[in-house]
């Protein structure tokens, strides 16, 4: 449920950019949701609506497209890339859990599967970004 | 690309009266002591505090205080638990025990992440555990949080003097408030520090003597209270917030 | 994309011996004080030694040993000036006393650039003097350097064992070899240094005593050499090299 | 002249890469020299040209291209951009000089020209880049 305060951070930086670029209007917003965050998206989407509703952004939740990013994780000592879901199986419920949350923890229950370092870079699918904001002038 | 979460930090802390960061540059000093027992201090007094502990190398405030056992509820982001009516919030309820080798960009990331999440509801005072060193964590607090203060740290030492100093330096460039300076471990009562930061025009704040036995309280909350440092701390803590 | 330097570093490094990082996880623990005055220690016993101080944050090797007013000299690569025998590489010749706002992604390329660039020579050891904490000066010297050995650090205290504790189970995990584990500032006799140990199967090295005068010994060689500090370091760096 | 080391470091990039990948010889390797480390090409070059030789490559010093690459330095504060060239006249020698051995140091003399901060990332034109490497097999 935390999901919660990552959608709210997408709708206030929305808000921010109407704002800041004195628009009249946000017609699109395009979010990634990285793999190794693990966000459940059910839930990220009620609260995305529910978010929207609350900051009166006049916006349809339609136009708030949610995609999921693949991670790429790159080991800094031997350059082996992999995906978080390749190894997910070898991570206890409550690593997953940690990872859900913060989720460079990757670095304490994760290791490269050539070499076994920690030492590794999360390349792309790390949490929630956003894509690009589109709004009308 | 844009990173939602850096919006949001600001709001999330709009309920909380004053921010402090407890640095020094230098490990070792005492920032962690400081810091935790500052928490404690004012939580006794009657203030609604916060702790959150940024050291993710060395996360030391939950040692101090012998926090142990709690984990933060999860709702529309995440609620530190309360404990010793301190807010709490430490890397530790997602590292454990687990060494955590982070490089700076994770740690920045780290960072943001638990500022964006983390629901602080009203506070009087958010004290931040900051890691030695002017790396990622000082660079993002500053750059990330509005009213943000910061209490130095140092010890009479020419090593822990000549690093604070530097920062002391960057601050006073940037503009960023400085509560004052606090000499920890104090062995001499001829002490260099006050005319060291003279020319910084920042307040000093006072000084804790070394105490040979602090080191046996660490862990127990009533022995600490007991402590002379917790004294000489309580005292230079509440001339500050009142 | 290749960065060329990664490939020259070992080449670099091809004629020194032994290359031992002074660690320890925690900050303020003497980790500089140990690396400087090992490396002084072995010098004047006519080893062949160098030190290279990778604190960006808080350089100390320099203001321990009292070197001022020395500069490498640029030829084919940077060879580091000699004092006291010792062949001495710090940031400080290029930050100068000024605060170093590095991110972690900053000092890892710092690192990797001094290392590319630096011409040791010949050598029988060369100690580095680490920061605090487990971020990207140690993950880079691991990366980097085969060969590397680790001297871990600690104080009795409980926040510094536990800091401890999580590197060297670190370096444990990925067979980093770990010359052994110095207890520094021992107040008491009775320490618990040793057995929070004991199941690494790690060596315990020795213990140098607080030393209540060492502090005004610091930037004075003679007088260092003079100090209770320094001799009992002296002995336990002799059992290692002979 | 510590261009020296730079240039070796290139050439033992390329005399690894034919080890490692079973090269028959290297025709071809580009080089990003970038602005902020104020490297002397003259002497790069020279350099380039000598080491070539003792390493016995096998390579003609024509087939190394060496570019220049502007620096682009964005605050991390404000997000301004600029580049290492626009602010060189602030400088002094010492800290110029300073910049070329440790770039990194351009934290601890530069600051945003909007804002001064001096958190910016070095986003690009630090120091020197092997761009590609080409051999035959
Ligand atoms: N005034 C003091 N007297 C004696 N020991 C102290 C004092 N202040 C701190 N210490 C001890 O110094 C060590 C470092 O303290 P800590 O708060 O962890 O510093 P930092 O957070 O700056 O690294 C700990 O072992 C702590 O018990
Ligand atoms: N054995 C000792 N007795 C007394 N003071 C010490 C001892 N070892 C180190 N110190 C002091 O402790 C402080 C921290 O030492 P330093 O070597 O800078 O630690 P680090 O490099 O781990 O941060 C310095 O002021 C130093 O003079
Ligand atoms: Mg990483
Ligand atoms: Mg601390
Ligand atoms: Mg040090
Ligand atoms: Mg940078
Ligand atoms: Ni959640
Ligand atoms: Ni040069
Ligand atoms: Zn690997
Ligand atoms: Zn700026």
């Amino acid at each position: 449920m935390h999901e919660w305060a990552l959608a709210e951070s997408v709708i206030v930086t929305a808000v921010d950019e109407i704002k800041n670029n004195k628009l009249k209007n946000i017609s699109r917003i395009q979010v990634k949701v990285g793999e190794l965050q693990q966000i459940d998206l059910g839930i990220f989407r009620f609260a995305l609506e529910n978010v929207l509703k609350s900051y009166a952004l006049g916006m349809d939740i339609e136009n708030i497209i949610v995609e999921t990013d693949k991670s790429v994780l790159k080991c800094k000592v031997c350059g082996t890339e992999w995906s978080f879901s390749e190894t997910l199986n070898r991570l206890q419920d409550d690593e997953t859990e940690a990872i859900h949350f913060i989720p460079e923890v990757a670095h304490i229950y994760m290791r490269c599967p050539s070499c076994k370092s920690p030492d590794f870079d999360i390349i792309k699918g790390r949490g929630v970004w956003i894509d690009s904001i589109e709004g009308e002038t | 690309m844009m990173d939602p979460r850096l919006g949001i930090i600001n709001k999330r802390l709009e309920n909380v009266k004053r921010i402090i960061a407890v640095s020094g540059g230098k490990g070792g000093i005492g920032k962690s002591s400081i810091a935790s027992i500052t928490a404690l201090c004012l939580s006794k007094k009657g203030y609604k505090v916060g702790l959150l502990d940024l050291d993710f190398s060395g996360p030391s405030s939950h040692i101090i205080l012998g926090i142990e056992g709690v984990y933060p509820e999860e709702e529309k982001g995440i609620i530190p638990p309360e404990v010793y009516g301190i807010r709490f919030m430490s890397i530790i309820y997602f590292a454990g025990n687990n060494p955590s080798p982070l490089r700076g960009n994770d740690v920045s990331n780290a960072i943001v992440e638990l500022l964006a999440i983390t629901l602080w509801g009203s506070l009087d005072v958010l004290i931040m555990d900051m890691p030695p060193g002017i790396g990622d964590a000082i660079l993002d607090v500053i750059r990330l949080i509005k009213r943000m203060e910061f209490l130095i740290v140092t010890t009479q030492s020419k090593v822990a003097t000549e690093v604070m100093k530097k920062e002391v330096k960057m601050l006073k460039e940037l503009g960023i408030p400085i509560v004052g300076v606090l000499e920890n471990m104090r062995i001499r009562e001829l002490s260099s520090v006050e005319k060291e930061i003279e020319h910084f025009k920042v307040p000093m704040l006072g000084a804790i003597d070394f105490d040979t036995i602090f080191e046996d309280t660490i862990g127990d909350v009533d022995k600490i209270l007991e402590s002379g440092f917790a004294k000489q701390l309580q005292k230079i803590v509440y001339n500050q917030f009142t």
